[in-house]
This record gives C-alpha cells, structure tokens and sequence, in this order.
C-alpha cells in the first residue's frame, strides 16, 4: 500500500516581468493532505482556486515553494510512471490515433506491438468508443478525447491516478457510466486516485474523501469521508444512493462549504 | 505543374472540410503552370529582341540545343547524366551528414543544458562562415577528395537542420512532455516519442531549407578539384562564357531541386497531416 | 609499387591538354595519375599544401606568393609566357593619361591584375588615380556589356569580347617588355621531386614534347584537328577558338626552358620582381632575398636526355 | 559568453516553473566558456607544435597581432572598421529587403491558392541557384555598384525567410482562424491578427537561418567589384595565403553573427514567450 | 429580429485515406432547427452525436453536405462576425493576455486601444476575473480560460451566440453566476444563442427551448419549450424553478428521452 503524502505545500508563481508583467502570486498555501492507494480523494473547489496547481504539484510538474511531497516517504522530483495524470485539456498527441495514444504507455514499458494494440482495443471498448481507434485526435468529439486521455492513463498502469476534471465534458448517460467504469477499474487496479471535480455529486459517489479547497491562496477548508463508493461497488444502486438522505445532507453540506466567503464578495 | 501537391494552404477562404461541392476555383497546377510559361515567353521575347546580348542571355532555343547536346555529348568530359550523378552523390551525401549530425545537435541544443553550453558556440561559429573563405582549410584539412566537396556542401547544410531542429524542439507542448513524463517515460524516451515527432514539421522545413542551401553551394565545393558534377560543368562554361551551357546547368539545378522539393512535400504530406491541429 | 601522381591543371588552353587527354602521361611516367581541376593559383597551392597534390599549374603571381611564404615547392616547368593572351582592353580611351578616374577591372591576384598594375607604373600613372575593380572573367564581360566599366586587363575568350567593341591599350607582351613579364608554370611539391624524381622528369618531359609538337606546327592544330577537340573537352573552351587562344601565349620548347631567358635566372628574377611588387602593394607581408630555391633547372635538364 | 540568452532550454529535466530553490547546475555560460576554451586551446596546441603549416593555421598570437593591425592600419586600403561597415551595410540592406519580399510572398504561399500557384514555381526555381553562377546575370541586370552585392545576399536569404514564413503559416491552428472569423476578422484581418502573429516563432527561426545564409555568401557577392567589405578582405587575403587574415576576418565574422544571433534571440524571447504554449 | 434557420441539413466527414485511414462518416442526418434573436436554443445530447459539428456549421466553419443554413434567408457561406463562437476547447490567443483577447473583436472593428481597453476591463469584472486582465493565457484556470472566451465572444456583440459547452469547467457556484450573466447579457443584447451543454438543468434554466440531439447519426429527436429563464429574468428565485414539479418532470423527461434508445445497447 502507497501513500501519497503532502506536507505543509505551499506554491507560489513568479512575478513575470516584462510588458504585462504580474507580481508574486501565492496559489497555494499550507496544504497538508495524505492518499493512500485504497482511497480516491475528490477534490472540489471554486474555478481557479488552485485544484490544477495542487494536481501539478502531485504529478510533480512543478515543485513546492515549501513543503514537501512525498510517495512512501521518498520526495516527488519529478514526474514519473507511479502518478499518471489525466489533463483539463488532454493532452493527447496529434501524430498518434486514438488507439496509439491509448497505447503509449505500453510502448514506453516496451510491450509489443501487438499487444498494446490489444490492450488499447480493450481499453477503448470499455471507455465506449470501441470503433473510434483508428481516427485521428482532431476527429473526436470533446467528450470522445476526454475519454482517450481517461483510458492512456490507465494504460499505464500507475501507482496513484490524478484525474483533472476528466469527465467534465460528457453528457449525463456517458458521465454515469464513465463513473461506475471509474469506480470499478480502480478497485480492480488497487491505486490509489485524486479526482478534481466540478460535481459535488461526483465527488461524493466516486471519493472515499472529499477535500474543499478554497482560493486566494487555495487552502484545505474541509474534509468529508464519504464512503458511498464502497456501497455502490457493494451492489447499491446509484439513484438509491443519491436519494438517500445522508448523501443529500453531505451535498448540501459541501455546497455550503464551497460558497463560504462568497456570498459577502457577491453582495 | 509538378509543384502542387495540394497539400499546404491554409483554408482561409475555404471551409474546414467541405465535404460536399468542393468547387476549386482554378486549379494551382493551372496558375504555376501559366507562370512558367509567363516567364519562358518574356525570356524568349527578350532574347527575340535582343534587349540582353545573347551571350548572356541566349534563345530558350539555343539553350535546348544546348541541353541536347550536353546529354548526348556531354561537357568537359563528362555526360550530363555524370554530371548530375556526380553532384546528387555531393548532396545526399552531405544531406545525409548532416541530418546525421544536426538533428542530433539540434535537440541537445534545444533540450540540454550541457549540449546547448557545447554546441551553441561551435554552432554559431560556423555558421555564419563564408565556404569560400575556408576552402582553403578544407582542403588542407580533409584534402582535395569528394571528402572535403562533402564537407563544404554539408556545412552549408548543417545550420538549417539544426537550428529548425532546436526551434521545433523549443516549441514543443510542455502538456505533451509532462503527460508523457507521468506516464512512465524516461529522458531518452520523452525525446524520441514526444520533442522527436513534435519537431517533425519543423525538421522537414528545415531539411527543404538545407536542400535549397546545398545547391547553391554546390558551384563553390565543385570550384576545387572537381572533374564532374554540375556546379563544375557551370563554373568551367561561366570561364569560356559558354552560357547556353551555364543556363542549361542552372535549369538542371531547378529542375532537380524542384524534383526534390516536391517528394520532401510529400513525405511532409505522409508524416505531419496533424501540423494545424495541435 | 605502382605511384600515384595528383596533379592540380587549370582549364587553360596549352599544348599539355592533348596528351593529358590522350593518357600520354599515365603511360611515360608509369604512375597512376588523378587528374584535378582548379580555377586558381590559390586553391592549388593550399592543395599541394596539405599534400593532396604532387603536381600543380599555377601563374606567376600565385607562385610568387606561395614562394614568399617559404612553402616546399619547386618551378619546374614554364607552361608559357603571356603575350596576346591578356591584355587591356578599354572603350572611350585613347592614351594611357586618360586612364585617371575611369573603372578598369580585374581579377585580383591573377597574372592580368599584375599586368595592369606595371603597366599603369610603366605610364607613370598613379594607380590610386584609377578605379581598379576586382571581377572575374565572365563578370566583367557582364559588366562591361552593361557599360558600367571603361576598361578591364583581362584574357580570353572574354578579352576577345571586348575587343568587339574595345580597344586594346597593352598586351601582356608589352608588359614583359617593360619588365613585368607574366607566365605560368607547372610546380612540384619538393617532398614528392625527392621520392620520386624520374616520375617528375617523365612528366617534364611528356610536357615538353606537347610544346614541341605545337610548336613544329601552329597552323596545323586548327579549329577541326584532334588537338583542338582534345584541348576544347578538357578546358570547356569552344573549339573553334582554341587555335586562337593557343596564339596568346609564348610556348617555350624544353631545350630553351633551361636557359637564362627561363629557368636558368629570368623565371628567379621574375618571380622575385612579382614579390617586391606585391610586398609593395600590400599584399603580402615580406619578400625573400632569395628564390633561387623555388626554381630548378634538374627537371628540364634531366628531361632533354630522357627518351621514350 | 553572450550566447546564454537563457530562453530556449526546454525544460526536459528542469520543472515547468520552479518557484523555489531554483538549484541550476552548472550555467551554460560557463560551459559555453569552458567549450571556447578548450576549442582556443586546441589550436595554441595544434599550431604550438606545427601540426598544420603555420602558413594554413597561424597561432593564436600572431591572430591577435593581425586583428591589431587590421584595426590600426587595416588591410586592402580599408581598416577593420570599413570593412566591417561595408559588409555590415550589405547584409542589413539584403535583410530588409529580403524581409518585405519575403514575409509577403511567404503569406502568400501560406495562404492562397493563387498567390502559391505564381509563386511557388518562382521561388522553387530561384532557392536553388548558385551565386557564382548567376553573378553574370545579376550584373547585367543591377550593374556592379552596390546593389549587385545586396541582390546577391538577399537572394540566399529569400528562401529561408519564404519557406519559414509559408512553414509557420500552415501550422496555424485552424480553430484560432475560426475564432477570428467568427469574431468578424476579414480575410485581411485574419492574416494581420491572426496567421501572422502566429507564425511569427517560424519567421524568426528563418530569419535567423538568413542572417547566417547571408554572411555565408558574403564572399561571394563581394567577388562582385568591392573595394571594402569583410569578404573582400578574406577574399584578397586568402589569394595570397596571408592566411593570419582570413582567420582574422572569420573571426570577425563570427562574432558578429554571433551578435546579432544573442539581438534575435532577444527579440524572440520578447515577442513568442508563448511558443511552447499553444 | 434575425432568424438562424437550418433546413434538412445532412454532414458527412469524408473518408481520411493513408494509413489507418477510415470510411465516410454521417455524423448529421436531416436537421432542421430554427433560432431567433429573441431566444435562446440550447441543444443536448450524447458525447459525440455532433454538437459541436453542428455549432461549426451554423457558424460557418464546416458546409452541409446537403441541405441549408440561412440567417434572415441568407445562406451562410463562412463564418461571419454576426455569428460568434465560444469553443469547447478554449481558442484564445497565446500572444495576447486575458484583456487583450476580450478586446480583440474591438480592434478588428477599429475601436481605439482605450476604449477597448475599458470595455474589455468591464467585461472581464462581468465575468469575475477583474484582476486577471493581465495574465496570459497559460496562467489562467481552465475555467477561467473559458470565461474569457465568453466575454470575448461578448465584446463581439454578434446577432447569435454559437455556445459549446461554456460553463463546462466551472465550479457550481462560478456556473450559476454565469448562467445568470448569460441570461441577462443576452437579454440586453437581444442576440439570439445557440447553447450546448451537458447539463439538463442548465438547458432547462437557460433555453427557452430545448432540442434533444441522438446520435449516429446525429438527428434532433424532440423539442421542448422551457421558458423558465422569462420566470429567473423577471425575478423568480432559481431554487424555486428548480424545485417547481413543472421542472422536475421536464428535467425527467429530458433525461429519459438522451437515455431513450441507449439502455438495450448499454445491457
Ligand atoms: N503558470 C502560471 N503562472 C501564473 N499564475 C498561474 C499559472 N497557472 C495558474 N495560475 C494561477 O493560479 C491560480 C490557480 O490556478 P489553477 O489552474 O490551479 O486553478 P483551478 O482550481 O484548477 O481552476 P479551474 O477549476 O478553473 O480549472 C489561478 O489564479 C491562475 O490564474
Ligand atoms: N474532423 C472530423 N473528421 C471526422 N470525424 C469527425 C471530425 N470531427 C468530429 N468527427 C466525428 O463526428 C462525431 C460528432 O462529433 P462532435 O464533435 O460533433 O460531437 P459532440 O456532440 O460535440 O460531442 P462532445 O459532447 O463529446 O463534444 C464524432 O463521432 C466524431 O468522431
Ligand atoms: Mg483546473
Ligand atoms: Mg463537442
């Protein structure tokens, strides 16, 4: 078991000088947060208050101003094979198909190539776009590519998935069901994900935990274990569970958790 | 017209796709080919009304004849075909160097530290150098062989490939990098599966750019110790103002280059169809 | 073993083009021989330099040059003196004072642009007071056609271009007369006239039988004889203007190579009088006291008694 | 070592912003000064024990007294400084010229199917052509003075600025025109807000390959009637292996590129900080 | 008033040829839809049964196969500053900032550098990114990157806003305020709006008709009028609509009609 550890993080871009240039702006602050591979912690929180930044920093595409992070107790330098990340805006390669893009990983790891088309047809089939491998990225739908990039990086296998926004662009059938594949394919896989989400109804069905981040300078405000996940791989049916009134209360909760401070500001 | 390949306009005024009534206004092959004849009939007016002295400018004529001639009998001792064999054995030789070397150079410009402290002084240096202000160096340091013809035809060649190399390599999506870092790509590897292919455009740009380099140049290298290639053939006609010959070796250039050009597009065509769409 | 010969030619049109194309050298000389072509002095001396060449044609102004920078090598065979070969042409001049401001071009550091230079010395015009140019050949035929030059020391085919519409003002004839004589040699790397001394003097020898053999009978390489074909594919040259380009030049024959016209001490002084007079313009930065070494007589010598 | 502009390292081992504790290596100055150095070395080395003819590699030392004396009394009838000028004047009037040619007849390329079909076989026929073959013709047209030399050079920096511009304009994306149009942007419009700004990373890289293009037939279009210029120098110097010159000029000519290379690379540090960003 | 009108009209991507190329694809079969100025269509429906195709269409980019699009009876031959799009994937420019990419439908009408300036200022404050005016691209959230590019869209003052899925990436709070900015800019404005989204509800508070887009090929099979957003705009409290049966039962029947269809292919 893996344990993805963040202690007092705190991040802060540099001023940009130059025509147009910003000061210092402090993004994160003070975050202390711990996945291990068991759970999926779902992050909420308001548009630009840090939830890329902070999967950034996990992915270690970017280093903390302070803190540290740590996997199993051994600092983060830099990416690598153990955390893969799933893009806000996907990050797939344009010389590839959807097929080769879902197989990259594989050929990374060396796996021939016939197998990693395999695996890839296999990975397609379940994300819904079994006859979609063939065409080329700028020939997929927004929610069609979202999918891809779900499925490259669970191609790879990793220890921890970071999962930015990934079924943001799906209609409500196809989101539902990428959910349950989520739910699933992460039980089977035993690692451990974060999951940054605009639905707090997401975020509540798929998370062990839910974590609010709060902005100027994002900080954790809350933290809610969720649990509904376990009831849903355990047979439960989803509306049941969303009908139930401690998910509705939980709901409402971090609704009210997430517009803390804001009303004042709107006023 | 052999140059359109129809492969690179940007549709500003077409559609996207236009996947119905797709009415080509005038085909491009139509309008070069017009061009060209354009040009063929000021050139044969000009030489029919004598404005330039047809020792310099001699008849569209004169110069088949010429053509005819040189691919029978050939020119200072060689055929036209020894020639152009000659001097293509010169250019690929040299466009394979210094792929070989500038490609390499170009990304560990564009990607290291170390490489670009190394490289970049020694690139900059060499590049802006005169190859005939060094053939004399050239050829007391590799000799008078196709070696130092090689040497001076790739040097010109070396800093396209290498600085379209570093730039392609520059532009690169940081997203593309780091999604490939995270899932599981070691240094080697985010080199040759994502800055590679990412830079592939820019490469090609900059090997049509060498080619054309590699031509001009080629006159200079063939100055030296050459007894065939074309650039020899137009350098020992220039001397006795054999121009019919001079222009003849000036069309077989182009015709050449264009020839090479249009199968550098579509390999482009073949390898970058995804160029706009990142 | 078999020897290998490297020799540097210049499309010159000269007697030796015949049984260089012939393969006469190849057979006497029992070398393999690679054949190289050069456009100027310079490249050749750099080449016999760095040891590529054995054998090397070069003007008298090139050699000049390479002898005063010491480099190991040795005259052994003077091609021909310029006579009618190069020459000034000039259009809208009649006397050499009218010379002052006008543009006269020349290529720089050929034999034609130390003609000019004496010949300006000789009229006792400054040639400051000239606009010399520096253009090649078939540029200044351009140029001229243009009207952009009023004169230009240059050979041929293009001096007989411009003798078209121009006229001449001195021949390098004249120039000699005056003390500037201007010729062109064949050299040989000195490390190569040691290891191999009778290939050397094989080739001295092919080379003057071709001299001979011109000059036993001008009339009789006229523009349709063999000569004038052999001579027109190796250089380029049109072959109905070879006879004429023959006649610029004065070939020396190999008994009168050794004399005291030539080798034996008017090619010394020559060669000695084109450094003091590059030394004096600059162009290079000493002169020897003595080129007594970049000059032999051994190889004619030997030659006359060589037969094959 | 002025080369270290530090804008074009891609970060294949450094973070994508490293807010803290930025630990660089070694700087790539220092390596850079390391590599000039030991290039330095090796040719005290190489001429200290005569490896190569002190007439074809000169030392160090007497490099330094001939720079001097370039600079003092100079050499040809000009000094340094007026040869410097001279070839500095010919190189930034073919520049301009090449650019308001060029940047056009790349857009055109880029974008039109008309524009392309007129030009494209004009250009393909001119990029190939050897300077030293079509002196003649340049002369005959432009004559001698000036302008020959700075149609010669331009001529080599027109294809790279063409191909760059054309190469840059298709790589636009195709949802950034849309964008555009969609915003009410004309065809006009589209190419100055748009196509243009974009490809401004590939015009650049081109017109630095120019710049190098350009000192690279300096030699040969100063063969063209000059009395000054930095090729002309190397040109009279190399004739009469004063070869302590021509090192002198290649000198020169280097750090002057190399000059020019650290202005461009800061103006595209300037104007394309989002290169890698789209 | 302006009419957008599509009449019986059919999309079909051609085949790609080469390698991995791929047959002829029908992605939209026989649509016909119109949109007046004073309304707001929004358009729902599966990932990938041809939303976003048919957005390009009515804004020019793509030609029908077969059939028309007119505006006020004129076919639509290109895209046209009367139509004015909001991307599913952002296309904001990278070589402007945050401001000047609001601003640059001013500069393409000539307005000067200050006044632009202001009114993209005032725009940007619209959409809660008042202090982002100078931030490039790459330094704004994914959310805020598409705030961006509906207040550019905005400043374009078009006769019909094409929207593809623009709240997408925002947090519930951040969506609410600008499905409320939206209803009322676009009152004001009098442009008619073409909105696709993901989100039954949003459709149902924003559309004042909502059409039901099924795929393979993409045919509109059903058409609601909402109406709600005359209730919000005339003061109704959006929790109240929300809550009212009316609502219920067409947020139900909406859900079911995208599942319709789908259920046996899922089983
Ligand atoms: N490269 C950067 N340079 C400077 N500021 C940045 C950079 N990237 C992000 N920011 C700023 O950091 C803050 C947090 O951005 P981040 O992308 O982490 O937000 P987010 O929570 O993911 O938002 P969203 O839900 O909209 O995607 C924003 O204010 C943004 O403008
Ligand atoms: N350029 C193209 N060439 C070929 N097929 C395409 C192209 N663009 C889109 N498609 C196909 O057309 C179909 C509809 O795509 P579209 O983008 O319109 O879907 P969408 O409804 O917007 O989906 P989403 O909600 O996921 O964004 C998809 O199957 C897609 O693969
Ligand atoms: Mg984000
Ligand atoms: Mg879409």
């Amino acid at each position: 078991m893996s344990i993805l550890t963040f202690r007092n993080v705190s991040l802060t871009y540099p001023a940009r000088t130059g025509r147009g240039g910003t000061g210092d702006k402090c993004v994160l602050d003070g975050i202390n947060l711990q996945v291990a591979s068991d759970e999926l912690v779902a992050i909420i929180g308001r548009s630009g208050s840090g939830k890329t930044s902070l999967l950034n920093l996990a992915a270690g595409f970017l280093t903390p101003t302070s803190g540290t992070i740590t996997v199993d107790g051994a600092p983060v330098t830099g990416p690598g094979a153990d955390r893969a990340v799933v893009f806000q805006d996907d990050a797939l390669y344009p010389w590839l198909d959807a097929r080769d893009n879902i197989a990259f990983p594989l050929k990374l790891k060396g796996v021939p190539l016939a197998e990693r088309r395999a695996r890839a047809d296999a990975l397609l089939a379940r994300v819904g776009l079994a006859d979609a491998g063939d065409r080329r990225i700028w020939e997929l739908s927004g929610g069609m590519r979202q999918r891809v990039g779900i499925a490259r990086a669970l191609a790879a296998e990793p220890r921890f998935l970071l999962l930015d926004e990934p079924l943001g662009a799906l209609d409500a059938l196809t989101r539902t069901r990428m959910q349950d594949f989520l739910l699933r394919i992460k039980a089977e896989s035993g690692a451990g994900a974060v999951l940054i989400t605009h639905s707090i109804e997401e975020a509540l069905l798929l998370g062990t935990r839910v974590v609010v981040l709060a902005p100027n300078p994002g900080r954790l405000t809350a933290e809610i274990e969720a649990g509904f996940n376990a009831e849903i791989l355990n047979g439960a049916a989803v509306a049941d569970v969303k009908a139930s009134p401690i998910f509705k209360r939980m709901h409402a909760g971090l609704t009210g958790l997430i517009h803390a401070g804001e009303e004042e500001l709107a006023a | 017209m052999i140059l359109s390949t129809e492969l690179d306009v940007l549709p500003i005024d077409a559609k996207d796709t236009e996947p119905a009534r797709a009415t080509r206004p005038i085909p491009t092959a139509l309008i070069s080919t017009l061009t060209v004849g354009v040009i063929l009939g000021l050139w044969g007016l000009a030489s029919a009304y004598a404005l330039v002295s047809p020792v310099f400018l001699p008849s569209p004529r004169q110069v088949v004849i010429a053509l005819y001639n040189l691919v029978v009998k050939g020119f200072v001792d060689a055929t036209l075909a020894e020639h152009v064999g000659a001097s293509l054995t010169r250019i690929f030789g040299a466009l394979i160097a210094s792929i070989i070397i500038g490609i390499p150079a170009g990304l560990a410009i564009g990607t290291s530290r170390v490489g670009r402290g190394i490289l970049d002084p020694i690139v900059e240096f060499l590049r802006p150098l005169p190859p005939l202000a060094y053939l004399p160096l050239v050829i007391i340091w590799v000799g008078i062989g196709e070696a130092s013809k090689i040497t001076v035809i790739a040097l010109s060649m070396l800093p396209s490939i290498i600085l379209s190399t570093s730039a392609g390599v520059r532009a690169v999506s940081k997203e593309h990098i780091n999604a490939a870092r995270s899932l599981g790509a070691g240094k080697r590897q985010v080199l040759t599966e994502v800055v590679l292919p990412s830079a592939v455009p820019s490469i090609l740009t900059g090997i049509r750019i060498a080619l054309g380099a590699g031509w001009t140049t080629l006159v200079a290298a063939e100055l030296v110790a050459a007894t065939s290639g074309i650039g020899f053939m137009i350098q020992s006609a220039a001397q006795f103002l054999v121009t019919d010959i001079v222009i003849s070796g000036i069309i077989v250039i182009a015709l050449i280059a264009i020839f090479l050009e249009y199968i550098a597009r579509l390999i482009e065509r073949r390898l970058v169809p995804w160029a706009s769409h990142r | 073993e078999e020897v290998t010969l490297n020799i540097g030619y210049q499309p010159i049109v000269e007697p030796s083009r015949v049984p260089q194309a012939d393969g006469t050298y190849e057979k006497v000389t029992g070398a393999k021989i690679n054949w190289q072509k050069f456009d100027g002095g310079a490249d050749v001396i750099a080449a016999i330099a760095s040891g590529s060449l054995d054998i090397g044609y070069v003007g008298s102004s090139p050699l000049a040059a390479a002898s005063s920078r010491e480099l190991p090598i040795e005259t052994i065979f003077v091609v021909g003196l310029i006579s009618e070969a190069e020459a000034l042409a000039v259009k809208g001049i009649e006397k050499p004072e009218d010379l002052a401001g006008k543009k006269i071009a020349t290529p720089f550091v050929s034999t034609a642009h130390y003609s000019l230079l004496t010949a300006l010395k000789h009229w006792n015009v400054d040639p400051k007071s000239v606009e010399i140019l520096n253009l090649r050949p078939p540029e200044i035929a351009a140029a001229w056609e243009r009207g952009d030059l009023d004169g230009a020391y240059v050979w041929d085919p293009v001096l007989s271009e411009l003798k078209k519409s121009g006229k001449v003002l001195a021949t390098s004839a004249d120039v000699a007369e005056w003390g500037g004589p201007t010729f062109d040699a064949w050299i040989v790397s000195k490390k190569f006239a040691e290891e191999h001394p009778d290939v050397v003097t094989a080739f001295v020898k092919v080379t003057g039988d071709a001299t001979a053999a011109y000059r036993a009978n001008p009339d009789a390489w006229n523009a349709t004889s063999p000569e004038a074909e052999k001579i027109a594919r190796l250089t380029g040259a049109k072959q109905d203007e070879v006879p004429a380009l023959l006649k610029g030049y004065i070939f020396p024959t190999l008994e009168e190579q050794a004399g005291e016209a030539l080798l034996g001490g008017g090619t010394v002084k020559a060669v000695a009088d084109t450094s003091a007079f590059l030394l004096e313009q600059g162009k290079i930065p000493a002169a020897l006291s003595d080129y007594k070494p970049y000059v032999s007589t051994r190889w004619v010598t030997d030659a006359t008694k060589l037969a094959y």
